[in-house]
């Protein structure tokens, strides 16, 4: 059955370069996927297991793939959609996969097959920009991507060679040799880092998000981020299993404090908005990194959870906005809640969201942080300058977007009720977070 | 031992040449051969393993022809130079090749794991690595960057015959399917940059920033 | 009992936010939602119940006055009328919120949930209104920096720590000097409605927050006190003076939110210092009359189809009843007997004269804002009601604005018969106010009568004998203030063809502005486009990380 | 009480001292009664109204007057009421009648009735802060926190109780619009502060502001009464006499100061004001 859930996404194949039929064939996998999963919790097949934490990133990835696969069915034209599903349902396969590998060699080649397939994404339809784009992420993440697979070669060497399976790791993980561990948690933090988008590893992401089209963008930024950050949740567990979590966590929160702080001075200095969201994903990303240094898994979780949803919001109301403006600048966008307010009121509340504002999710998630990082002064305020710098980054556009001078747009028929959809989504998170679903996962990462 | 450590060496060799040469042809060349010494790192590692031999001649099969075939076809079609063009003069590129070597032997003692069955090669191997990002990240050719990669993906190779006597077989499968995939993909993406830009010239690619 | 009453007014408001399209439905649940906040917090207020209660209760008197000016003002002001009838009723629970709650996620929730619809309730007004609504936001953050700081570093900070904290995050809601920067240019640009709010509840959170700090955190140490009467005080006196410059009519009414406001974080410090009821009663009794006179002052100018002072005048003529209200509201804003504003600036006087240390002195302070309050209100009421007109300018005055005007004006004369409803609770008692108002009443009344009856003659007023004299001969809004403005040398006033006034604090906001904007384009320049840099970057975090993993 | 005394004597101070300035001119000069009579014919005369004018044209003077004579009701020369903070109320009555008087000179829509506004809130900005810091150092001297406890001018007490009578003395000038700070004689509209707020005012409004004017000097006499020791009502005849002599001496040998000057000469007030309540607060 796992194999099945890993394949299923290329029967969009079977469409062929039929619209209508890619799209339905698109929105009903990851419903069948959505509805099949959560049976299947626990089951094992070959190299595959799935266990809540990867259940609870199928899951996700599975929603966001569906509104976002139903929103590119009015944002495409018809004779180029099919390059958007191809390359979607490769990169679904390779998330499943991940998500639902059980063992940390196949995981790296799933992150890795995502990267591929991401790449196709961005590629979309060419271009000079486009191609630039594409060629810059294929070759960071490519580099990247092998210094994960030298930590993680470090890693199977370290355990003796015998297995690289996720549970017996973590059991045999606890007799390795230590300093052989740090090193190869550095080469993975960095491997996967560049994937996560950390500073100073974030250089291919404004240019992937901002070059590929808007529903690849929000896909990007949804979904391919939190593969990789999934990749190190593990190998952070890994760690904690052997007792070098306080290692980890120095630099995990390093890492997290200078995404967020340059993530700031990178929105501040942003003139378009797709790039801008980009940079706020890398902080968002080092948000969650940080949540994981202080040692709390479930907050990391729950902190990508919420930027996902934020995010796929706010780049799905962007490409709206690229598809009906044709202008990429924030400051030649404005008065959107004014003028369209069934697109300016979600894509402006999405950027509230992101500055971490109730009732969004992102509030609850920032404020746990700051609770648990006061514990060292410096650090809870260091982490709170980087948020003030950040919000003070997304003010601007905000404001100028949402309530500046500027034109109605209008035009093409977009299905822009699918933004309501997530703002309600991320209301109900915000004004109910499952804190207990996540505490869960973290005793199924955290404690074996 | 001794063959080992000659054959260690030579990949060594064969890093150099393919930082310090200038024509791509021979890059490729010097490519091809050196997953031929790495496959036969491999067999002699192998100790009559069967799926260890069979791996290296699998991984053989596909970086040491496939691969090389398909840049030597890649460079034909795209009818640009075959000369490597980069920021740093061939001594110059020598004399920090010279030094990251120098830093991986020094760095690489705390790389090797008790137990290593090849621990001469895990400096190797860093080397290469290093080596690889050197060359991606000096040369402006998009197809010598290609090149560095693969020269970095045979350094993680060396590492994982070095550490463990590889990875398990699947995943090493899995692995070269990946880097086989990347590289064909880079392919594809040159040919377009070459017919969109006219070039092929990663440092002229600067339209995105900020 | 705090979470319980939290539900309440959100129940209500939201019941209020629920008939978004129909305005008259909106005016009964703000208006039944006002009188249950009235009742509430009077009962509270008086029960001893605390300090919340009679936030609460000045929130309801607002709203009160709120339900019938708002429905009539959006008929008048079509443009997003359902979003501010959405999002006026959510902004004032949310306000009641904070007010009933303690430190903790609630609170923050409340507080910076606050700060989004504060905002968009100002944004919606449109590109005038962008760098208003975004120095509010960014302040709001601020402010909320400040708070994350001291609820969540109590406990693991020493008390200093906490306090700067709170001085930060209530000083900057409540527009401490130097963090006033804020209010004037926020306050003014959003409708007159929710300027009233603003201006008159918000900024009252600060303050209460400040004040229930000494409960939840313990006492302040000293220099918190001091820091308060320090920077209230010179906030009140610089507020005056910059506002005595303000062209414009609301933002001049923002500025003497400032000087308010200046007063009453001064009385708290003073209070931290040595605990008097006197500073107490000063310190409430303020923040009730300045949120029902501001209020009443800015519903008014919602009135008003032009807001610069100097296309303004003879408006008393044109809306005798607006401008009665105003007067009204004006003498008790300006601090003079017997309005309410007065009471408590007399127990503010006495309190400091029997403070410690050098605090009397701020006696003489105190009496530098009166005497320039009497001179800022000079200038709004007379260049705006009085005079010639100076242009075309309409005034839009439907009866349930009146009526909304009407009961805020009522219930400040309530305040100003019957202080002791307030101080009743502090056991504080004050002179007989209501006698003088009564006294003062009658008197003038016959008075008037008399003269008006006395005969007279309708002629023009005297020119001299030349030329006629024109609107343009009586003087604008700067040139009224001129004078006074030379007196402090920390404004530069600009005379010649175009008068302006600089502000050299505006300047240093900029300039740190300008240093970051620099600041960020220095770090753009990492992300240069060029992939080998990118590259080298990627190769030299790996070196360090192992540098710092192996070291 | 005292209210009532000084709305009988009002007249009669400002008709003497324009008797006895004209008498130090060697000319004959008004009798000291005729300011009654002129009172009297200016409540009989036909009053102007002026076309911009609303109710706050009749307002001004009628508040000048009735705070004016609220301020005079709190100083108990005679026994009156007396309660903690008197002071700070009778001072803010007279800026009740002040404010209304500005916005008066306003109503009409004429340039000299607003230069006149202006100028008197400057006058007060400048004055008001020492005038009121020095009676608070005496009342912090005194008992009860109000005027009926102000202390006596004695030894132990001189440093603070003189200079709040300078202080007073000087605010007595200023807010009564007299040499050097304004002119009361010359009717030249740019350099009046008082008159010019006038202008428009004719008949019985004139006559209260007139009036209010008188009274406004009184108070201020009956402030330093109450600082000086001995019987309340006779001290104060003989504050007002002394001030009788002391005006008619400075307007007839003193001039005007310029009007940017004035600043300078007020900063003495608050000055003044400054060292008494440092004296009062330190003890000296």
């Amino acid at each position: 059955m796992l194999y099945l859930l890993v394949f299923l996404p290329l029967t969009v194949f079977l469409a062929r370069r039929e619209t209508t039929l890619l799209v339905q064939l698109s929105v009903l996998v990851p419903f069948l996927g959505l509805l099949l999963a959560p049976f299947l919790l626990g089951t094992a097949a070959g190299p595959f297991r799935l266990d809540g934490v990867g259940l609870f990133y199928l899951l996700l990835t599975d929603l966001i793939y569906g509104l976002v696969a139903l929103f590119a069915r009015g944002y495409f034209p018809r004779e180029e959609a099919w390059r958007f599903y191809w390359a979607g349902a490769l990169f679904l396969a390779s998330a499943h996969g991940a998500y639902l590998a059980h063992n940390l060699g196949v995981l790296w080649i799933f992150v890795e097959g995502s990267t591929l397939a991401s790449a196709l994404l961005v590629y979309h339809k060419g271009g000079a920009r486009a191609l630039e784009a594409t060629w810059k992420y294929l070759m960071l993440g490519s580099v990247g991507i092998a210094m994960g697979l030298i930590g993680v070669i470090l890693v199977y060497a370290l355990v003796g060679g015998v297995t690289l399976d996720w549970g017996e790791v973590r059991s045999l993980v606890g007799e390795a040799n230590p300093e052989g561990l740090k090193v190869a948690f550095a080469l993975l933090l960095v491997g996967f880092g560049t994937k996560v988008g950390l500073f100073p590893l974030q250089a291919w992401l404004p240019d992937a998000h901002a070059e590929a089209p808007g529903p690849a963008s929000a896909l990007l930024s949804g979904t391919l981020l939190n593969v990789a950050f999934y990749a190190l949740l593990r190998y952070t567990a890994l760690m904690q299993a052997a007792g070098l979590f306080p290692f980890a966590s120095g630099l995990l929160l390093a890492f997290g404090l200078l995404s967020l702080v340059f993530g700031a001075w990178f929105l501040f200095g942003q003139r378009e908005y797709k790039r801008l969201l980009a940079y706020s994903s890398m902080e968002h990303m080092g948000l969650a990194v940080f949540a994981l240094g202080l040692g709390l898994p479930w907050l990391a979780l729950f902190h990508t959870l919420a930027h996902s949803l934020s995010k796929t919001l706010a780049f799905l109301g962007a490409s709206g906005i690229l598809a009906l403006s044709h202008a990429k600048e924030v400051g030649r966008v404005g008065g959107l809640v004014l003028h369209t307010p069934a697109l300016g009121v979600p894509f402006t509340l999405s950027l509230a969201a992101l500055g971490g504002l109730p009732p969004f999710p992102l509030f609850f998630a920032e404020f746990k942080a700051v609770e648990v990082a006061m514990k060292s002064p410096w650090l809870g305020v260091l982490y709170l300058v980087g948020l003030g710098l950040a919000f003070a980054g997304l003010l601007y556009p905000m404001a100028q977007m949402g309530f500046g001078q500027g034109k109605p747009l209008g035009g093409r028929g977009l299905d822009l009720w699918l933004l309501w959809v997530l703002l309600l989504l991320l209301l109900l998170l915000g004004v109910l977070p499952p804190v207990e679903v996540f505490k869960a996962l973290e005793v199924v990462l955290w404690k074996p | 031992m001794a063959l080992l450590n000659t054959l260690v060496l030579a990949i060594l060799a064969t890093g150099f040449l393919m930082v310090s040469r200038r024509s791509l042809d021979a890059i490729i060349r010097l490519y091809a051969l050196q997953n031929i010494l790495l496959a036969l790192v491999s067999f002699a590692l192998a100790g009559g393993e069967v799926h260890f031999i069979v791996a290296g001649l699998a991984l053989f099969a596909v970086k040491g022809v496939l691969i090389p075939w398909y840049l030597f076809w890649l460079i034909d079609r795209l009818e640009v130079s075959h000369e490597v063009e980069g920021y740093l003069s061939v001594s110059l590129s020598l004399l920090l090749a010279g030094l990251l070597t120098a830093l991986a032997f020094r760095v690489g003692k705390a790389f090797v794991l008790p137990e290593a069955p090849l621990p001469q090669g895990v400096p190797v191997a860093l080397a290469l690595v290093l080596l690889g990002i050197l060359s991606m990240v000096s040369r402006k050719k998009a197809i010598s960057q290609v090149l560095g990669f693969l020269a970095l993906e045979n350094g993680v190779f060396l590492m994982a015959l070095s550490e463990s006597h590889g990875l398990p077989l699947f995943v090493e499968l899995g692995v070269a399917l990946d880097a086989f995939a990347a590289v064909f993909l880079a392919g594809i993406l040159i040919f377009r940059i070459k017919g969109e830009m006219g070039h092929v010239d990663t440092a002229r690619m600067r339209s995105l920033r900020g | 009992m705090s979470p319980l009453w939290t539900f309440l007014p959100l129940g209500l408001a939201v019941v209020s936010a629920g008939t978004p399209w129909r305005f008259r439905g909106l005016s009964l649940s703000l208006g039944l939602a006002g009188l249950a906040w009235v009742a509430l917090g009077g009962m509270g207020w008086a029960l001893g119940w605390g300090a919340p209660f009679l936030y609460l209760l000045l929130l309801g008197a607002l709203t009160l006055g709120l339900a019938p000016y708002l429905p009539a003002y959006l008929a008048h002001h079509p443009r997003e009328a359902h979003l501010y009838s959405l999002l006026v009723p959510l902004f004032l629970a949310s306000m009641a919120g904070v007010a009933l709650t303690s430190p903790g996620f609630g609170f923050l929730f409340l507080w910076e949930g606050m700060a989004l619809l504060g905002y968009f309730l100002v944004a919606l007004e449109g590109p005038s209104a962008l760098v208003g609504g975004r120095a509010f936001f960014l302040a709001s953050r601020l402010s909320g920096a400040g708070l994350y700081l001291a609820f969540l570093g109590h406990g693991h900070l020493g008390a200093d720590w906490v306090w700067a904290g709170l001085l930060l995050g209530f000083g900057v809601k409540a527009a401490l000097f130097p963090f006033h920067a804020w209010l004037p240019q926020a306050h003014p640009v959003a409708i007159s409605p929710v300027s009233a709010l603003l201006s008159g509840a918000m900024t009252k959170l600060g303050l209460l927050g400040l004040y229930q700090s000494q409960y939840w955190f313990g006492p302040p140490p000293p220099w918190v006190g001091w820091a308060l009467v320090l920077l209230g005080l010179l906030g009140a006196v610089y507020a005056l003076v910059r506002g005595l410059g303000e062209e414009d009519l609301k933002g001049a009414l923002a500025y003497s939110s400032v000087e308010n406001l200046g007063l009453m974080l001064s009385a708290l410090g003073a209070y931290f210092l040595k605990p008097m009821p006197l500073l107490l009663g000063a310190f409430f009794l303020q923040q009730v009359a300045h949120a029902l006179f501001k209020g009443l002052l800015f519903l008014g100018a919602g009135a008003l189809e032009e807001r610069r002072i100097s296309q303004l005048g003879g408006l008393f003529r044109k809306a005798p009843g607006l401008g009665a209200l105003a007067l009204w509201g004006m003498v008790a804003g300006a601090g003079l007997p017997p309005g309410p504003v007065f009471l408590a600036e007399w127990q503010l006087y006495q309190g400091f004269l029997q403070g410690p240390f050098l605090m009397p002195l701020a006696a003489g302070a105190l009496a530098l804002v009166g005497a320039l309050a009497l001179y800022f209100y000079v200038r709004l009421f007379g260049l705006a009601f009085l005079g010639l007109p100076r242009g075309e300018a309409g005034v839009y005055w439907a009866p349930g604005m009146r009526l909304g005007l009407g009961l805020l004006a009522a219930l400040l004369l309530l305040l100003a018969l019957g202080p002791g409803l307030l101080l009743g609770p502090l056991g504080l008692g004050t002179y007989p106010n209501g006698l003088l108002l009564a006294l003062l009443g009658v008197l003038a009344g016959a008075l008037y009568r008399g003269l008006a009856r006395l005969p007279k003659r309708l002629y023009g007023t005297w020119d001299c004998g030349f030329q006629p004299l024109t609107p343009r001969m009586q003087p604008n809004a700067l040139g009224f203030a001129e004078p006074a403005l030379r007196l402090f040398p920390f404004l530069r006033l600009r005379v010649g063809e175009h008068p302006r006034l600089e502000e050299p604090l505006a300047e240093v906001y900029a300039g740190v502005g300008r240093a970051y904007s620099r600041l960020a384009a220095l770090v753009q320049t990492l992300q240069s486009g060029s992939l080998h840099l990118y590259l080298l970057l990627q190769l030299l975090t790996l070196v360090v990380v192992l540098g710092v993993v192996l070291l | 009480m005292t209210a009532l005394l000084a709305l009988l004597l009002a007249p009669l101070f400002s008709g003497t001292v324009k008797w006895l300035k004209a008498r130090l001119t060697h000319r004959q000069g008004p009798s000291p009664l005729m300011e009654y009579r002129n009172l009297a014919k200016l409540w009989r005369k036909v009053w102007v109204v002026p076309h911009p004018t609303t109710p706050l044209f009749l307002l001004g003077p009628i508040m000048a007057l009735l705070g004016t004579l609220g301020a005079l009701a709190l100083l108990p020369v005679l026994p009156g009421l007396a309660f903690r903070g008197d002071f700070l109320l009778a001072l803010y009555l007279l800026g009740l009648g002040r404010f209304f008087q500005m916005l008066a000179a306003l109503d009409a829509g004429s340039s000299f009735g607003a230069q006149g506004s202006y100028r008197e809130g400057v006058v007060t900005v400048l004055a008001e802060p020492g005038t009121l810091m020095a009676l608070a150092g005496a009342v912090l001297l005194g008992e009860g926190f109000s005027l009926s406890g102000l202390p006596q001018l004695g030894v132990e007490n001189s440093l603070v109780l003189l200079l709040a009578l300078a202080s007073l003395a000087l605010a007595l000038l200023a807010e009564g619009a007299r040499m050097p700070v304004n002119d009361p004689t010359t009717h030249l509209e740019l350099t009046m502060i008082h008159e010019a707020q006038v202008l428009d005012h004719s008949g019985p409004l004139l006559a209260l502001y007139e009036l209010a004017g008188s009274l406004k000097m009184l108070f201020y006499a009956g402030l330093m009464a109450l600082l000086l020791p001995g019987s309340k009502p006779l001290v104060f005849l003989g504050v007002v006499g002394a001030w009788v002599l002391a005006l008619a001496y400075l307007e007839t040998y003193g001039v005007k100061l310029r009007y940017l000057r004035l600043p300078d000469f007020l900063s003495y007030n608050t000055l003044f004001g400054v060292l008494a309540l440092l004296g009062a607060i330190w003890r000296f």
